[in-house]
């Protein structure tokens, strides 16, 4: 059994590294080359967060544990990030939207972190928070561009609240691991969360002429292994080289 | 007068002056640049597909950051690359138009697929090696914006080609499965990346005016060989070889000798007929498509908030 | 270094696989029930040709090879499928074209195999050929009701005509090691197989109305273990679990 | 007149006389039985989602084809269903149409993700075990047609279940990744696989009518119950444990005594919020629009084939 500090370590590590994934999948198909750019870049600071996360995880775990086993040897059921990470990118104002919500997430998330006291994981969180803090600025614009741009633009943004409003829940939530670890490490701000991100994302969805959605529901599980059927093909991709010749150096 | 600013011109030139994109240049020579600098910016682009290929099935983490970083900065010099040709008075949707259309080319390389982690080595070491090759003298070109670029893109190509070499050097010091992989990749890109070169120089054409205009510096022939030569050497450090019989030194000559490149393939390629081709334009073609709905949106919304502001200013 | 004829039954087997594989990607997702069960049936077949091949293929080089090893722990650059199979399905249409293209190969591949002095592949390919007989019919019976259906299902076939034209030539242009086994095993027709192939297929295509196209280019490279940039993501989804947990029954 | 009618019919159902397409029939025995039959086609249809996501992943060649014939099988349960709906005066299209704008239901279990292979056991074990115990009485049904689809769909069931168990037997006898994989595939289907018998014979509005007009012949909570008991012994030839503390013989009973259910989950995942309604109707709304071209065209050249077949006859 993972210790609660190891499972949050983990937690956060995997929705770093998988958001991260699905990001890069737009490296080189992006609408503009600026904001092909600005997604990879993205995507290259979730991949640099995770790697961070992990690596205090491996410290903490022993036995020799590295980041790359725990991105590359881990099958779904022991994957931690929220389902709404690992959900297909679908067009660029989903996976804008889902930016956005997730950013603003972790910028407070991160904001209460670096307070912390757990001296690493607030460094880290600290120097995440400069990235993210750019991501929510980028992606808001983005939000607000797309809702109130054409009438086209402003209907698929609908269809993209439809599609992720239900899984931005499970962000909210804790599980029984954050509760222990907001606890044992004195994390302020941890019981504010959601209070802080809808009103976050109600400002923005307001200026992007989108209406704030009033259902309650949350598809959850993603804390605690249980995912979508997407995630089996994304480990199976990213996990090949790994997998297929293992124990070598790469 | 066309012929005293052609004089001008040609002195600048030669005295090694910058033209900037307000002098007075020759047609041929703005058409020669626009070609050549939006040929080069396009490669950039579409040489981001076949190594983004890799992107989510890099073997490690910190290998998967290097990646990223370096296809991102390709499309990094594809902007570079737009912008220097954009103040010759071509717009960047026009030049995506042209490759789009497959008026314009791209570098024949990208046409072929990337079937193995090594490709991410051998496309480092061979391709931007080769890259570099025609691009250091570039630095030098006689238009100012796209020297300008070319120094930037030149700094940041030899550190991806180290890297290239890298993933290779800790391959070839791997199992047997991977020092095959790095071979084999090593064979397949071998004589793609020296036809990157292009045509011998009896055979092509356009040459000789490049090089009064110092649009290019050297040869193809000429760049071609300084790429096999250093090339020759640094295979030793790698331990593998490269697929090439006839390569050996030639003390006479102070260079490797080499065999013949199969002329035929560099063309089916040039015309169409490379693996990849079609699936390239396709997937620029895709994302251009599939990204109009956005582009639409962004300048509308610019728009409104242009009017915003002048309402608000009157 | 495999021998020819363990190169040649892989090479008959890989092809089974692989396009077995892209046709059970339709399971679930066919456009007509009857028709979602025969495309899945196709692929049956297929997988059932591939096992059988594998398995000879297995005996043949012994150390414990199985028909499993040979499907699941080779990597891109040793599978020898012929191009066309690796392919992405496209629609309907261009899935239906492939089946025609390739199972008429098929087709005359197997008669003439069945007669050859190689008793155990003669009677893999008389059994196969039953169910590759009704794969030609199946798919030359749509071939020709799409092409010359209604105006959008005569243009879509003309599209899956051009995107799959230049991968017919690599199955009739024989490989160095087809050459020898078709020697050594006394394979009679082998050399008429472009011939009647191309008979077959004119007389089904002028049927469905639509243009035998002229261009000679060919892609190849499949035959050889040079393959599109698509097998490596097949790979790692089929070979996934035998990677992540080897060496156990399943 | 209508009540002689109806005097006959439930003597028929009463003396075992199978109802069949032609005779009288009440119109609520007729909405029932379509109701149910195309619910129960439906599921066959959305049934084949969950598994067909393991095709491309199973892990040898021979589970492949298994489970491409298994999911195959289900693709032909659903076709006999719907055509013993259709003697009912409903046609497939209507039905369709129906699991399309969500007017008819599916089971509940197939709005559950496969999350690993060991799902392809569990979901033959308990989904297709606890289909059979509500599908074998079905055999005896009072509407013919529906019973005769039956049998030979039950026939293939029982065969399905046998492959099932036989996953999870050989994951229980593997390494301790395998035990757990098959462990946790159990966990996560047991309770939906209760559910599936439906809710609590006292929040059943329907049992009543269903059993005096034998379409049922037994309560959800007696198959239920009879479920529970077969389970609770093959359990223990896989040497794992149902996620049930209460799970306990009853000597008094002669049954097994069971926890409560969440009857909570049941009821949001029938309303849409399982985790996989969305997905499992915008799959099946995808094939149904991606095929129109297919469909239309193959009704165009019928029509051309029969104008030529006509013109030919004159």
């Amino acid at each position: 059994m993972l210790s609660p500090k190891i499972k949050y370590l983990l937690y956060l590590a995997d929705n770093a590294l998988i958001l991260g994934h699905r990001n890069s999948e737009w490296c080189g198909h992006g609408p503009i080359l600026e904001q092909d750019i600005a997604v990879t870049n993205i995507s290259l600071d979730l991949v640099g967060q995770a790697r961070n996360f992990y690596q205090y995880a491996a410290s903490e775990i022993g036995n020799n544990t590295t980041e790359d086993s725990l991105a590359y040897l881990r099958d779904v059921r022991e994957f931690k990030n929220c389902l709404i990470t690992e959900l297909p990118n679908g067009d660029w104002g989903q996976t804008i939207l889902r930016q956005f919500f997730f950013s603003t997430y972790q910028y407070f998330l991160y904001t209460a972190l670096k307070d912390c006291n757990d001296e690493q994981l607030a460094a880290i969180a600290e120097k995440s928070l400069k990235e993210v803090t750019y991501h929510v600025r980028w992606s808001s614009e983005w939000v607000i561009r797309l809702g109130d741009g054409t009438a086209e633009s402003h209907q698929r943004m609908l269809t993209a609240l439809d599609n992720l409003w239900n899984y931005t829940g499970e962000m909210l939530i804790p599980s029984a691991y954050e509760k222990e670890i907001n606890e044992a490490l004195a994390i302020k701000g941890a019981d504010s969360l959601a209070e802080k991100w809808n009103r976050k994302i109600k400002e923005v969805l307001e200026e992007a002429t989108l209406p704030v959605p009033q259902s309650a529901w949350s598809q959850q599980g993603g804390k605690e292994g249980m995912h979508t059927e997407h995630l089996g093909y994304i480990l199976a991709e990213m996990q090949f080289l790994q997998r297929a010749y293992p124990g070598v150096e790469w | 007068m066309e012929k005293d600013f052609e004089k001008i011109f040609q002195d600048k030139i030669d005295r090694e002056v910058r033209i900037e994109p307000r002098d007075w240049m020759p047609e041929k020579y703005r058409q020669t640049l626009i070609r050549q600098i939006s040929q080069h910016a396009h490669s950039e682009i579409v040489g981001m597909l076949p190594e983004g290929n890799w992107i989510t099935r890099a073997p490690n983490l910190r290998r998967k950051a290097i990646l990223l970083a370096k296809v991102q900065d390709e499309a990094g010099h594809g902007l570079y690359l737009y912008s220097a040709a954009e103040t010759l008075g071509i717009s960047r949707d026009e030049m995506y138009h042209q490759l789009h259309t497959g008026k314009a080319k791209y570098s024949s390389i990208f046409n072929y697929p990337t079937l193995s982690w090594a490709d991410m080595g051998a496309i480092g070491w061979l391709v931007d090696g080769a890259a570099i090759m025609n691009q250091v003298p570039l630095c030098r070109t006689s238009f100012g914006p796209y020297a300008r670029a070319m120094v930037r893109v030149c700094k940041e190509e030899s550190f991806h080609q180290r890297q290239g070499f890298e993933i290779l050097l800790t391959l070839s010091r791997g199992n047997e499965a991977q020092k095959k992989m790095a071979q084999d990749s090593i064979d397949r890109w071998w004589w793609p990346s020296i036809m990157m070169f292009g045509p011998k120089d009896d055979e092509s054409p356009n040459t000789q005016l490049s090089m009064k205009w110092k649009i290019k510096r050297f040869t193809n022939d000429e760049l071609r060989q300084k790429f096999v030569d250093v090339c020759a050497e640094q295979i030793k450090i790698l331990g593998l070889t490269i697929p090439d019989p006839e390569l050996k030194w030639n003390e006479e000559r102070g260079h490797y000798d080499f065999g013949p490149i199969n002329w035929d393939e560099f063309w089916q390629v040039v015309q169409g007929n490379g693996p990849c081709n079609k699936e390239r334009l396709e997937a620029r073609r895709k994302a251009w498509d599939d990204g109009a709905w956005v582009r639409e949106a962004a300048s509308a919304y610019a728009a409104k908030r242009k009017n915003d502001t002048t309402e608000a200013a009157a």
